[in-house]
């Protein structure tokens, strides 16, 4: 695939490895904020191709991961309820509640559905006029959008049978609070390449010249990453603290101004709760007044648990949020691969895909120490490895 | 952050502004797209697609760049 | 994380507990369906035949030695490109016998009928299996026919259960993975699940994505025919390319080394793939295998199943390392390295 | 009435037509479903050992007589009294087997549950199923699960396939039924039907109404370990004892003679029988059978049947008369006679 | 059981039998009202004790086989919505309508539940208050208390989610339509002792002196059933016409007195359409203007068509109006046992085991001339074969 | 018309009379059954039963009497 394959090949994955190895001098806290860069890198074993004293720590950027329990009680309140058809993403139905999760509601009879867009979701509704249809609305700026649309066209088209349960999130506020953490280990960010998309990148000097750390606007695909990496690591060593594109195919410094204006539209800045983490000012968007009508926590008088409640108490011994903030890893957990695995998740980061705990237990890299010293059939991985070893 | 994947517009289905729609593939693969937040893209154009909505516009020129870096790069190594 | 050495350890942390409930997971063909079966079902039924977890149980009745397998089919929609659940039920079965060195023989055939089911539906579905049936050499010889209420199925379940004949004195079974076997891959991957996960994902295609579902015995009798060592066999269902191989690691205890560059898949599924964000390694097949072969037959067995229309794109994916440590490395484009596991629980499309 | 003689003269009028669909009749073992058997099915599988519409099908595989049946359990609710759909599971399988007068050896078990199934029910379910299977001798040697989506299931659908040897030479078929021959009912009829649907209907008992489910081959093999020269063997299930007597009588074109007096029921299947509109001989059973077997022979199989606590109160029912009238006559307890007649859709309860 | 199994002895059938046969002189015929007791006839095969010239006919004494077409389109309209749970006695699911039948609806995924009383219809109500329960009340007089019951409980209780559709004939009526009619044979009635029970049998006198016939109150045992006969010819041999009560255990003079008022309080008297047969004055029931709130037809916006159409004209060949007037026999039908079995009825009186042609179907003698001559195992039935030739 | 049968009155569950209910026994079997419209009925009556409601009460008396007359016949045949 066009833009995609390209970015994934060997020669050039190579060449970039070289550079970082060639530009490093000493060692680096990078946190790659993004989920679907976490996925990315261990999926693709990026952190193969890096010098050893170059340490990647996963931020929240995963809007399952960071959905608080309270917003996930309330999906599975509404969700049981006889009249409604409930419409999610596929991974928040496996996010453990307080008592249960959507998952269970569905085997206990709710009507619940995985969607690919909220616009399906929307679509239900008007194919069930008889029936409540309800959409748990998570996401960062980057769906965002896609969620403002529906709740848009459903007042346009007088759908009023239709409603969100929002769980949205802004990342820029994330990463400032991180920043001002003093236990912070992070020096440098790849900042999230889509959430950029919508939003542009003029918030970061700021916070790049204030708190004196690189931020590079960083794609996908695994040169992306690595070369988001490489424009970090240049500028640690050369100890600048600037703010660099380097996702500019996709990426413009203001960003999809229609996408920016739809959500002006439709949505609010409120304080948000992270699961895990806890409030951060101005990090949540919520429907405005005039949409309140498409408000599920309205619509079915349920608390508005979101800004009222701090949910960062979990009991069950899941550090999750110190995950996110960069401050321990997944193997840090007791419960890791342990009690806690996808098929039985005690934390939210071991269900998403994006979730680092999940990216670290389903791509795990084996014990190199071992393995890489008896390949049989290798063909590429002798360089590779004097590479990794320099 | 989330799941977003490139793809060609084939054909615009509905171009009224707010509703607007077209056939992107993806691959060997095609799907109706909203396209309401790109107005600027068009047919052959190769656009993100986030949640069923094309979020952006691939800059060509722009893609282009790492693989012209790191050409010039292999001609003349940076050691 | 190559400083944090993962030590994966599965032991056994969720005995069931006294309000737990079957998800679409325990269904999956991964992890969770692992569980289910090596945690609550195996234990019930503790026997050395269904304890080597093969394909089909190997009996020996007499003087001979036959192969017995069973699965239920309950794939939504019924129809879809390739293929339709009757070609499915015939298939499954016929293959999972093929996969323990049988020559399919004799089928069963149950069906577990939705009321309101149409009629014409039902004569599709039947002459489906019966054509199937024929091109497979498989004789359909008992039968059974239930109907549930309306919303109590899915328009139509069908089991089918297979006799074969064991013909030869190889031994075809994950224990007989050895050091040094290759590994071959019968062709692309993740047809079969893409295609039907797109029609309910409304995806259209250039080239129509059809379902890879097919039957396996003709290859595999060729390959017994011309004396190739077949080590062991397993079709790639539920689950898909990982699990299976995941599966076989730990029966065999052995540690693989596959290579993504080796795995054929075609533009249409990548495609999808990345669209819904799952990986074509998980993804369901209904017509591939892997047959693990000793490296010096492995070219002979090669040419043998290209001579087939549905082995003809058949390649070498890896080979098994030395060690008792029961793990598949996975070698990608780029050259890094780690480990699959098994899908943990449903795939699920994702988004974000 | 006796004036206008009814020539009942099926003539296949039913053609399925284009917008038919599948009805719970189809499901009910009457002559629905041997219509949708006869006229749909076994046109797609034209085979002879098909053909033979047997408990089990027959298979010669080499040296060896072995017999082959599948069937899918579907019942609701899953517990009922005096068994499960776990027993009914291996009985079912087990006693189709025993008709062909095969040893039963191997079983498998495919399960299809629905998700939210409490998997206390599941293990409840396969407890069952493994001490049935232990007490029948029979072996769970393969199996499948398979999870559907809430709301298209039941709880738990069980399939087994099973596989028999038939050590004997004798030829146990409709085929062999002869004039003369002594129609043997192993016990009172109606329990299993009755015991079922009293829970449904909310029916209690004075002393509580078990379903009959047991397994049937005990009896069976010691009528051959003795000699008896069986000629047919038929377990009651769906449809009861007088379907099974309309489709021996048809298959082996004979007219049997049965008398309403030798059938045993239970006083409180009777009184649920008074109570729903229902007729005895049309309720299931799932641990009874007839035998048909030489006048001569009769006195000492009823002496072994007596033995065997399963079929402690065998008797005598009727005879086979001669003539090639496929016709079942049967006697009331008041001396008049009718014919009796398959089972038409489903039995439902009626009031009026 | 008691009250049961002693009218069901051979000795004592036989005695009646032979006082049966000791008593007729020439040949009668005679009809017996009720379904119940065409079905008692067949299934215990009670017309081989009758000497071959007493010819007994079927009355339209089956509430399944009567009701309209037009009240089978409006359940099959009802029971096809989706918020309803729609309730009926078992048999009715089969009769058809003028496109379909119940069980196809019911296949469709209509919500179809078979039940046993109309309270149990009432408790789905009380236990499903997000849907309208609907029951299908068919019946003659014996029912009709049951019914009203059902309305008159759920006025009370306020269980306003709970609506009845109704088809309920009264006997009398009938009774008189088929005397009136200038073809009708019938010499004598078995008049219906269910329905007796309820109403008694003090309307029949006027009948039987109006128009010359015996009537008989008969019960539904095979000892009833020939007590009945027995009467009946009887008075046919010796020139009365009276009204008897062979079914005194159960049956009084003034009949059920409380049920009755049962009936007057939640039901009052309409003109009636009976399928095949047509309209007859006074002989049906509807919901009395204080419960039409719970009247289905009303509560649906359905046409009350029970009044308005007439719904004789059956244009597929069916014969059962004929048939239910004791002009003519199921055998008679060119449809009988080929297209129209009980499995694909083509007429309702195929569907009910109540109905003429499917007890004729289900239990039908073998053809005795060739049967009857070379029984291998026979015990008791020479005695009875003697009998009957008699 | 209407399937109807007989059974044992064992309980009163219910002796509010509108909503007066029992426990019956047919043979070996018992069923909660409205006896709403059979006040008189009491503890060890038998009634007709249709429809989950008792319909009437059975009197014995009345029951015997086809036995008697029969009992008579047979001792004095009729011709
Ligand atoms: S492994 Fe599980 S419990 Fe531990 S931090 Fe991750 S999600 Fe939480
Ligand atoms: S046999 Fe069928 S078509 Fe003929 S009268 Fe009876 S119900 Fe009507
Ligand atoms: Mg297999
Ligand atoms: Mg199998
Ligand atoms: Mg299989
Ligand atoms: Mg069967
Ligand atoms: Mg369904
Ligand atoms: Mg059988
Ligand atoms: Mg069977
Ligand atoms: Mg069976
Ligand atoms: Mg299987
Ligand atoms: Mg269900």
């Amino acid at each position: 695939m066009k833009y995609m394959h390209e970015y994934r090949q060997a020669d050039t994955i190579k060449q970039l490895a070289d550079k970082i190895a060639d530009v490093t001098s000493q060692p680096w806290t990078i946190m790659e904020v993004c989920g679907g860069q976490t996925n990315a890198i261990v999926k693709f074993g990026l952190q193969q191709f890096l010098p050893s004293h170059i340490e990647l720590v996963h931020g929240p950027g995963c809007p399952v991961c960071v959905t608080p329990v309270d917003i996930i009680d309330n999906a599975i309140d509404i969700a049981a309820r006889p009249n409604v058809i409930f419409c999610s993403f596929g991974d928040m139905l496996r996010v453990p509640g307080s008592a249960k999760d959507l998952q269970s509601v569905k085997a206990e009879g709710g009507d619940i559905r995985i969607v690919y867009s909220p616009m399906d979701a929307l679509k239900l509704a008007q194919k069930h006029p008889d029936k409540e249809v309800v959409f748990l609305a998570i996401g960062f700026e980057t769906t965002a959008p896609a969620n403002a649309m529906a709740a848009y066209q459903a007042r346009a088209k007088g759908i009023n049978n239709f409603s969100l349960l929002t769980s949205q999130f802004l990342v820029p506020p994330a990463i400032e609070a991180m920043c001002q953490s003093p236990q912070s280990r992070i020096q440098g960010f790849l900042a999230a390449g889509h959430v950029c998309t919508i939003m542009g990148y003029e918030s970061y000097p700021q916070l790049a010249e204030k708190y004196g750390v690189p931020i590079v606007v960083t794609g996908f695909e695994p040169l992306d990453i690595l070369q988001g990496i490489f424009l970090c690591v240049q500028q640690l060593e050369q100890g600048r603290s600037e703010v660099e594109n380097q996702y500019s195919r996709v990426v413009s410094q203001q960003g999809n101004v229609p996408a920016q204006q739809m959500i002006t539209e439709v949505f609010e800045c409120q304080s948000q709760s992270w699961r895990g983490i806890g409030h951060i000012p101005h990090s949540g968007l919520r429907l405005r007044e005039t949409f309140r009508p498409f408000d599920a926590g309205q619509k079915f008088g349920l608390p508005d648990r979101i800004s009222s409640a701090n949910s960062t108490d979990d009991t069950t011994g899941c550090i999750s949020g110190e995950i996110m903030q960069g401050l321990k890893k997944p193997c840090d957990c007791i419960h890791f691969a342990k009690q806690c695995r996808p098929e039985s998740p005690i934390g939210a980061p071991m269900v998403s895909s994006e979730g680092a705990c999940a990216a670290y237990y389903r791509y795990a890299t084996f014990n190199e120490s071992v393995a890489f010293n008896k390949r049989a059939t290798a063909q590429t991985s002798e360089k590779t490895a004097k590479r990794r070893d320099q | 952050m989330c799941l977003a994947i490139p793809g060609k517009i084939e054909h615009i289905l509905n171009a009224v502004p707010m509703e607007r729609t077209g056939t992107v593939s993806f691959g060997d693969i095609r799907k109706e797209i909203n396209l309401a937040f790109v107005p600027e893209a068009d047919v052959g154009d190769y656009v993100i697609v986030h949640a069923g909505f094309a979020i952006s516009k691939i800059n060509p020129t722009e893609a282009r760049k790492i693989f012209q870096l790191l050409a010039n790069d292999e001609t003349d190594p940076p050691c | 994380m190559t400083k944090n050495q993962i030590e994966i350890n599965p032991e056994c942390p969720l005995p069931f507990s006294a309000n737990e409930r079957v998800t679409l997971g325990h269904g999956s063909g991964g992890q969770l369906s692992h569980q289910l079966l090596t945690e609550l079902i195996y234990p019930y039924f503790d026997n050395p035949i269904l304890a080597t977890g093969h394909d089909s149980a190997l009996l020996s009745i007499g003087n001979q030695r036959l192969a017995f397998t069973t699965d239920s089919f309950v794939v939504s929609p019924l129809f879809f490109p390739g293929g339709d659940i009757g070609k499915l039920a015939i298939y499954g079965t016929v293959n999972d016998l093929a996969m323990s060195g049988a020559k399919p023989l004799y089928l069963s055939c149950s069906l577990i009928l939705e009321e309101g089911l149409p009629m014409n539906t039902l004569s599709t579905v039947l002459a489906s299996m019966s054509h199937t049936a024929e091109e497979s050499g498989i004789k359909l010889v008992t039968g059974d026919t239930k109907v549930v209420e309306k919303g109590k199925g899915d328009g139509i379940y069908i089991n089918t259960s297979g006799i074969g004949v064991v013909a030869h004195d190889i031994c075809i079974a994950p224990q007989q993975i050895e050091k040094g076997d290759l590994i071959i891959l019968s062709g692309d991957i993740g047809r079969h699940g893409m295609a039907v996960m797109a029609m309910r994902e409304g995806l259209t295609f250039d080239n129509p994505l059809n379902s890879d579902c097919a039957a396996l015995s003709d290859p595999i009798q060729s390959l017994l025919n011309e004396g190739i060592v077949i080590h062991c066999l397993r079709d790639l269902t539920r689950g898909g390319l990982a699990t299976a191989l995941v599966e076989l690691s730990e029966s065999a205890e052995k540690t693989f080394l596959v290579e993504e560059t080796a795995i054929p898949v075609s533009d249409a599924v990548t495609g999808a793939c990345e669209m819904l964000g799952l990986d074509p390694c998980y993804v369901a097949n209904e017509g591939r295998f892997i047959a693990f072969i000793p490296a010096a037959q492995a070219e002979a067995a090669l040419t043998l199943l290209r001579n087939h229309s549905v082995s003809a794109t058949s390649c070498i994916i890896g080979s098994v390392d030395e060690g008792n440590k029961s793990q598949v490395v996975y070698k990608t484009t780029m050259g890094s390295e780690r480990l699959m596991q098994r899908l943990p629980g449903e795939q699920l499309p994702r988004i974000c």
